[in-house]
């Protein structure tokens, strides 16, 4: 397939995003810029189009008032209207700040105030209530715009304005001020806030990461250049609008390499939908991709039994050799096995990289947390060029990539054109990138802990480069602690082992300033309860489950693996886990336990489970716990529950001899 | 006038035996609402059968019928198991189009078993005229044919007895009104079917040999079932009595239009006649003469 | 869940007045004499115990059952007795307490059944398909994609219905009766047998089908809480007789139908 | 596994509403029109052409008439035969009587009047529902064809209601070798399973189906219920009576109109049966199913008899074929009511899920 790789001159000056959306529309302006999933078929709209409905919102918010440094709320799942809305209130020299769509009104509150919104628009009714309702206590909210009319019909004294009407009066304002649109773009300039995306924060309140247009697009060109992106590539935006991975690479990077970008019809239908439009570059965190591994197992198993022994012979052979052969390194692999993997091909990895919609994929990145090493395996072996990247919203994401060939399991990759990554003397790895942060919004305080005075930004994550010059990272370096006798304890590495267990959803590690190290668990209610049911163990939900002792050793031999591996590690093996116990409640965003980006909130939960923590740390076998829980349907409830403790067993440190996999 | 009762009688006669292979259809569509095509190949089966065990074995006559009948009774049992078991709960119309491949299945094992040569009957009873009916009112009404209609009567009268006399018949009865119910106090369905399916092939074998005796043992005996399919649109699916006046109904007047009618069409109108009758009548009372009429609950 | 009675939706004029309705099944007497109307607009509910004649005065109003006496209006024509067709052209659509699906179709397909009525085409268009049939086919395709996405089914458009969940199958019949555009819905305990989240489903959806379309809705449901929720105004039968009408609040102060409930002795 | 669908994607309506909406069906309809058009004229023998390609195209079209009113509208019929005998012997005195007719046009006449008589026979299901009309349409089945001999004119005074028919000729080309009455019927066959293939998927066609899964809902919707089922009476008998105009015309040339008998009706049933009720591609699979199988049958007896050294008695092969065809229906009905055309579906839906189980 031919490939345009060179983005052409008109956007290759552009330093807006406006005046690249202007290139676009000009060099390729038949080309389709977006599709979205409406009614059953896909819509898509032409570059030409798209600089046009941009034209009109931006002259209808111009008419209700919003202008140059102002801030615009974006808020709803994926939608064009809302990627072009975001454009428009940057082509007006405004500043757009998406808020995760499933935020509870209280949560948005805080980000309303701080960003002085005065103006949101939102897809349907739903975001229009949780506004309303803040409506009070946050008075300054001047105008709503909804693209979905539904249920709104009866809203009588709300400040509500519908898209269309918004369009209306952009077109009557068009009209009115010739010229009007194109001088607003040309006041804009690099070094403008563009976008604000809010970090949900381990601790305290969000803050809100202001990036300029030249940050943004210096690291989205960096990126489309690092793996060749060009016009042709379509991807599926289906992360939050408000998470900087999806601003990136279906804003962003889009508006600077011109590729499509592909909106799913519903929550739902995103399976459907990603293996209709086959995308070509695929962006996702772990977990999604660990969902999908998930499903692709239990799916499996209840094949017929020849086809179930196919897959996992062929899956076998695509271990043994798939990742070396997808590195182009076809001399290392024998004859007999690049057959056999050229049959698996056929039967199973290209049908099934088919089903899941993968079968187009170029590059595919994940990154924001750690990925196991099974799952990692299992992309790679089947073909598909998965790799990790390492950044932080504060940073665009632009850090260190793997570069093809170069993929390891447990590095990020390596820093990216013109940056550079130095590893503080305490161990925390801190950046200077052209895709850093301006500031923090109204937090110099903040901003000045965070960026030193020479210019480089404090990551807080502790790492180190390894022989090959890949970025490795451990943990948060805050995190990093020690136990009393002086051993390091690294608590996320040790819960990210745990996690790569499939029944394993999530866990939280105890240890710093404390004689052993001891976890929380959370089991992953699909993937045990359905090795329940093929063990005849009969239960009512996830409470009841979690407290099975079957359960309980299922877990325990995910435990002591850990330890088994944490005792291969010369500074780690004194911080195998002790004691464990399994929680009563799956640790939840909603109660607060994690963030809206699933990390764990650990300081809370330790308070919130301090008895339960004290209990780990005595001779208990079990302890009873009471918590408050919030249901789904807003209601909340306590939740009281018996909880077992276990011990697990602990190696001496040195190297443990393991039968080869 | 008296070559129209001479016609009439015979037509009467001729209809006892459409009732006797209508018996059938009628038994088995009330206790399990099959709508069973393959009756007149289990006719053909039993007089084939029948047939078939007298030339090979010689046996005497009873002997004979008392094989024959086991034949059938197993046949029933099969047929039950193996075919309506599996479709027990579907619609009506897949049942039937099951019995219309069952109805080939059973013609073409018939015939691979025992040949496809036509054969004679002999039950000792001669297709002549009573002497005393012929003698006093030159009448010409077949002995055969008498006899025939006062085996079917006592069929008819036994099958009643059997009905409303002993508990097997009860639990039928109760069955045929309420499957669910039925089965909720305690009435083996399942085993009720197979001695319905019996019964059934008892009739088909009593049919079997009359019809066997008087047109030759052959294929076309499967056609005498297609005769009996109008006899129950006019007598209704689920009555027995209906299965009677229907018969007679329709053998009397299929024999009038033959004689009457026939030479004016070029003849072979009794080919479809009973049809054309029987569809217009259907227009009239779609659930026969002695059928329940549903009301559709919504 | 509560029903907000906002200003925004207006009840209107008197839309179906069923006056002195009496059915009897072979002597089995199913209604007697049973008299109420509904308005335009309103969300009017039928209650009253098992076999107390609900779905046959529902069925009385659109022509499946033809009452022994007793009068039909609606929308200023009076009936002696409804035809399903007619009923349908005038604008009364249904959904049944037993769903009644196109077992053998697609989700889409049984909602373009329901569209039926409106379409145009002869035989012989419909056999060439090309030109006027296909854009009549792909314009009502839309609107039934409009339904479609109204009650959240996108997931499962092209699936045969047979094979849905009963909570979703029951929403596909609510589909299949909207796309018929009607002025008045019968719903025969659009809610029966569901979960709590889906009868709030339901309940959300009803009332936004009132609200967006202001389409009339009379149903039936069991669920007390429901009832008294959603409509404006109820009609209680007890043994085929109505037994009391007024506001959710009239009727639940009523004494017999706090007797019906309680099942004091006739 | 051999479905690979991952970026097909739809932009329209209309083509989502296609026919063969996945590129790989388009590829494979594509690849057997050429077969048939170009491979069998190629390498067909006479005996494959007359004894099998003709008749299983022909079965095919009745099948699909049959399929429209028992499978798509739920009406069963046992006339099936009747009605291509009206087809047959209309189209036969439409060419014999009217001077200068193209022979297309009798065709379509005699469909017609097979339509018409078909939609009479079809009027007791007013009142008429399941095998209560199935035995209605077996007043058809006998009358027809008896009316059809009795009344000699029809098949102009031949002896046995014999009809010879003329040959096939379209703007002076004849159809007159095996080859091209092979390629006649192909074309006609395609064109008519293409319009009914429309008709089901057009608002009759789910009308027929309202009708056949829920007869209240559907009259409450708005369906016509006895406009519906006189129309698929209609139409069906319309396939038929082309069926029977092919049948006479392409494959034997001369006909007995005794020979629509009863047999044939129940040999379409069983096509529609073992094919796929509801389905077009069924009507196809089924016809091709009971038109090879005694064949294979009869070469498969004779066979296996000469290697054991017996003698099959006379009539045997017919007989077992009788039993092996009533077997087969039985077991589709029971294992996989919806038929070969089901079997294949839920083949694809494997293929298209693979890895995935179904």
């Amino acid at each position: 397939m031919h490939r345009e790789t060179a983005p052409p001159a008109a956007t290759d000056a552009a330093d807006t995003f406006p005046r690249l959306l202007l290139g676009h529309a000009r060099d390729r302006a038949g080309r389709t810029a977006i599709r979205e999933k409406d009614l059953g078929i896909w819509l898509s709209w032409t570059w030409r189009e798209v600089a046009e409905e941009v034209r009109a919102i931006a002259c209808g918010l111009a008419a209700i008032g919003f202008g140059r440094g102002r801030t615009l709320a974006v808020i709803g799942d994926n939608r064009p209207r809302l990627y072009w809305t975001m454009m428009a209130a940057q082509a007006l020299g405004g500043i757009a700040v998406p808020l995760y769509q499933d935020a509870v009104a209280d949560e948005m509150l805080f980000v309303l105030e701080n960003a002085g919104i005065t103006l949101a628009v939102v897809e349907d009714q739903e975001q229009v209530d949780k506004l309303l309702e803040l409506r009070p206590r946050f008075p300054g909210l001047e105008h709503i715009v909804y693209d979905d009319p539904r249920g709104l019909r009866n809203y009588p004294d709300a400040p509500l304005l519908s898209f269309e009407d918004l369009l209306r009066r952009g077109h009557d304002h068009d009209r009115d001020h010739p010229g009007f649109f194109e001088a607003e773009v040309a006041k804009g300039h690099a070094d403008d806030i563009a976008v604000m995306l809010y970090t949900s924060g381990t601790t305290g309140n969000p803050k809100g990461v202001c990036h300029t247009h030249a940050s943004l697009i210096a690291a989205a060109r960096g990126d489309v250049e690092f793996d060749g992106f060009g016009p042709s590539d379509e991807v599926l935006s289906y992360l939050p609008m408000a998470w900087v991975g999806d601003h990136l690479f279906s804003y962003a990077q889009a508006l600077v390499a011109g590729f499509c970008v592909n909106c799913p019809e519903s929550s739902e239908t995103v399976m459907t939908d990603m293996r209709e439009i086959g995308p070509t570059y695929y962006f996702a965190p772990p977990r999604v991709f660990e969902n999908l591994l998930t499903q692709v197992m239990i799916r499996m198993d209840d094949a017929a039994p020849l086809k179930r022994r196919m897959f996992h012979y062929f899956m076998a052979v695509a271990r043994r050799c798939g990742a070396t052969l997808l590195d182009g390194r076809r001399a290392e692999v024998p004859l007999h096995d690049r057959i056999l993997y050229a049959i698996g091909r056929f039967l199973v990895y290209g049908p099934l990289c088919n089903v899941l919609g993968m079968s187009r994929i170029r590059v595919a990145y994940t990154g924001g947390a750690a990925i196991g090493p099974d799952l990692f395996d299992f992309y790679r072996s089947i073909g598909i060029n998965l790799k990790q990247l390492y950044g932080q919203t504060e940073t665009a994401v632009y850090v260190c990539k793997q570069p093809n060939g170069e993929v390891k399991l447990d590095t990020v990759g390596k820093p990216l054109p013109g940056v550079q990554v130095r590893i503080a003397d305490s161990g925390e790895v801190q950046v200077r990138t052209p895709g850093m942060l301006k500031e923090y919004y109204r937090r110099p305080d903040a901003t000045a802990e965070s960026i030193s005075p020479d210019g480089w930004f404090l990551t807080g994550d502790a790492g180190f480069f390894d022989d090959d010059g890949h970025l490795r990272i451990i943990d948060r370096a805050k995190d990093v602690g020690r136990l009393e006798d002086g051993t390091l304890f690294a608590p996320q590495y040790i819960e990210n082992k745990l996690k790569f267990f499939p029944h394993v959803k999530e866990a939280v590690a105890f240890g710093d300033h404390r004689a052993a190290c001891c976890a929380f668990v959370n089991i992953d209610l699909g993937s045990v309860g359905n090795w329940a049911e093929r063990q005849g163990i009969a239960y009512s939900g996830y409470t009841d489950l979690a407290q099975k002792d079957a359960v309980y050793a299922l877990i325990q031999e995910c435990v002591e693996k850990v330890n088994e591996d944490l005792a291969r590690e010369p500074h780690l093996a004194g911080s195998q886990i002790r004691r464990f116990l399994i929680l009563h409640k799956e640790l939840d965003a909603d109660d607060g336990e994690l963030t809206r980006t699933r990390k764990l909130r650990r300081g809370f939960i330790a308070e919130r489970y301090r008895q339960l923590v004290d209990a780990l740390y005595s001779d208990a076998t079990h302890c009873e716990v009471e918590a408050h829980v919030k249901f789904e349907d807003g209601r909340s409830g306590v939740v009281r529950a018996d909880v077992k403790i276990r011990d697990a067993r602990c190696l001496p440190a040195g190297p443990v001899h393991r039968q080869a996999a | 006038m008296q070559f129209f009762f001479e016609v009439l009688i015979g037509g009467l006669l001729a209809g006892v035996m459409y009732s006797l292979v209508a018996l059938g259809f009628v038994l088995i569509y009330k206790a399990s609402g099959v709508f069973n095509f393959a009756q007149g190949s289990m006719v053909f089966f039993a007089a084939l059968t029948y047939v078939g065990l007298q030339e090979k074995f010689g046996l005497p006559g009873w002997a004979v019928f008392g094989l024959t009948l086991a034949v059938m009774v197993v046949l029933g049992i099969a047929i039950e198991r193996v075919v309506l078991r599996p479709l027990v709960n579907q619609p009506q119309i897949t049942l039937f189009m099951a019995t219309i491949g069952l109805a080939f299945f059973i013609e073409g094992l018939a015939q691979v078993i025992w040949g496809t040569q036509v054969r004679r009957l002999d039950l000792g009873l001669q297709d002549e005229p009573i002497a005393m009916l012929m003698d006093r009112f030159n009448m010409l009404v077949s002995k055969f044919d008498v006899v025939a209609a006062v085996v079917a009567g006592l069929l008819v009268a036994v099958l009643a007895v059997f009905f409303n006399r002993t508990r097997i018949g009860r639990a039928l009865r109760a069955v045929a009104d309420d499957h669910q119910a039925a089965l909720a106090v305690g009435i083996p369905l399942k085993q009720i079917w197979a001695i319905v399916w019996s019964v059934a092939g008892f009739v088909a074998l009593v049919a079997g040999l009359m019809w066997g005796a008087r047109n030759g043992v052959q294929f076309a005996l499967t056609f005498v079932a297609l005769k009996a399919l109008p006899v129950l649109i006019l007598g209704g699916f689920e009555s027995v009595l209906g299965a009677i006046v229907g018969g007679l109904i329709i053998g009397a007047s299929e024999k009038l239009a033959e004689v009457y009618l026939g030479p004016h069409l070029g003849g072979g109108i009794e080919g479809w006649f009973a049809y054309v009758m029987a569809l217009l009548f259907l227009l009239v009372r779609p659930e026969g003469l002695f059928g329940e009429k549903h009301i559709d609950r919504v | 869940m509560t029903h907000d009675h906002n200003p925004g939706r207006r009840i209107g004029e008197t839309l179906l007045a069923v006056e002195n309705i009496s059915l009897a099944f072979g002597g089995v007497r199913a209604l007697t004499d049973i008299s109420f109307d509904v308005r335009e607009h309103e969300i009017r509910a039928i209650i009253g115990p098992n076999g107390a004649g609900k779905s046959s005065m529902l069925n009385c109003v659109n022509g499946v059952y033809r009452p022994q006496q007793g009068t039909i209006r609606f929308a200023g024509q009076t009936f002696r007795h409804m035809h399903p067709h007619k009923a349908a052209l005038m604008g009364i659509a249904r959904t049944f307490q037993n769903i009644a699906l196109f077992r053998g179709m697609s989700v889409l397909d049984n909602i373009m059944t329901g569209r039926n009525l409106k379409m145009r085409c002869g035989l012989f268009l419909q056999a060439l398909y090309v030109g006027p049939n296909r854009r009549e086919e792909l314009a009502h395709r839309e609107k039934v994609e409009h339904i479609i996405d109204f009650l959240q089914i996108e997931s499962v458009r092209k699936t045969p219905v047979g094979r849905l969940p009963y909570g979703i199958q029951k929403r596909v019949e609510l589909g299949r009766a909207l796309a018929a555009e009607p002025r008045l819905l019968l719903l025969d305990e659009p809610m029966a047998g569901m979960n709590i989240e889906e009868k709030q489903d339901m309940c959300r959806f009803i009332l936004d089908v009132n609200d967006e379309f202001g389409t009339t809705i009379v149903l039936i449901e069991h669920d007390m809480g429901v009832v008294m929720d959603i409509s404006d105004r109820v009609v209680v039968l007890d043994y085929g007789r109505k037994i009391g009408d007024g506001s959710p609040d009239e009727v639940r102060a009523n004494q017999d139908v706090i007797d019906a409930y309680l099942g004091v002795a006739h | 596994m051999l479905y690979r669908e991952a970026g097909q994607f739809k932009t329209s309506y209309r083509a989502d509403q296609q026919i063969f909406p996945i590129l790989q069906d388009r590829i494979g309809m594509l690849v057997l029109g050429f077969v048939a058009l170009v491979g069998v004229p190629l390498v067909a023998s006479e005996y494959w052409l007359t004894a099998i390609l003709i008749p299983l195209l022909v079965f095919s079209l009745a099948a699909i008439g049959l399929n429209i009113l028992t499978g798509y509208a739920g009406q069963l019929s046992l006339g099936t035969a009747a009605f291509m005998a009206v087809g047959a012997v209309a189209t036969y005195n439409f060419q014999l009587r009217v001077p200068g007719i193209p022979i297309l046009v009798s065709f379509l006449l005699g469909g017609g009047t097979a339509a018409a008589v078909g939609a009479v026979f079809g009027l007791p299901s007013l009142r008429i529902k399941g095998f209560y009309l199935a035995v209605a349409t077996l007043a058809a089945q006998f009358f027809i064809p008896w009316l059809l001999v009795k009344v000699s004119w029809f098949s102009n005074d031949s002896a046995s209601g014999v009809i010879t028919t003329q040959p096939v000729e379209i703007l002076g080309f004849t159809f007159d070798t095996p080859l091209r009455k092979y390629l006649f019927a192909l074309v006609v066959v395609s064109v008519l399973a293409l319009v009914a293939k429309n008709l089901v998927r057009s608002h009759i066609g789910r009308a027929w189906m309202a009708v056949r899964d829920m007869d209240v809902a559907a009259e409450v919707i708005g369906i016509r219920i006895v406009r519906t089922k006189l129309v698929a009476f209609a139409v069906s008998s319309f396939y038929c009576g082309i069926a029977g105009a092919l049948y006479a015309f392409a494959y034997l040339g001369s006909v007995e109109t005794d020979g629509f008998n009863l047999d044939l009706s129940f040999r379409i049933l069983f096509m529609i049966i073992i094919g796929g009720v509801g389905s077009i591609l069924g009507s196809f699979l089924g016809a091709a199913f009971i038109t090879l199988l005694p064949i294979l049958l009869d070469v498969a007896l004779t066979e296996g008899a000469t290697a054991l050294g017996l003698q099959l008695p006379s009539g045997m092969t017919s007989m077992v074929q009788l039993v092996v065809f009533g077997a087969l229906i039985i077991f589709f009905l029971i294992v996989e009511p919806l038929g070969l055309a089901r079997l294949w579906q839920i083949a694809k839906e494997k293929l298209r899920l693979w890895p995935f189980p179904h």
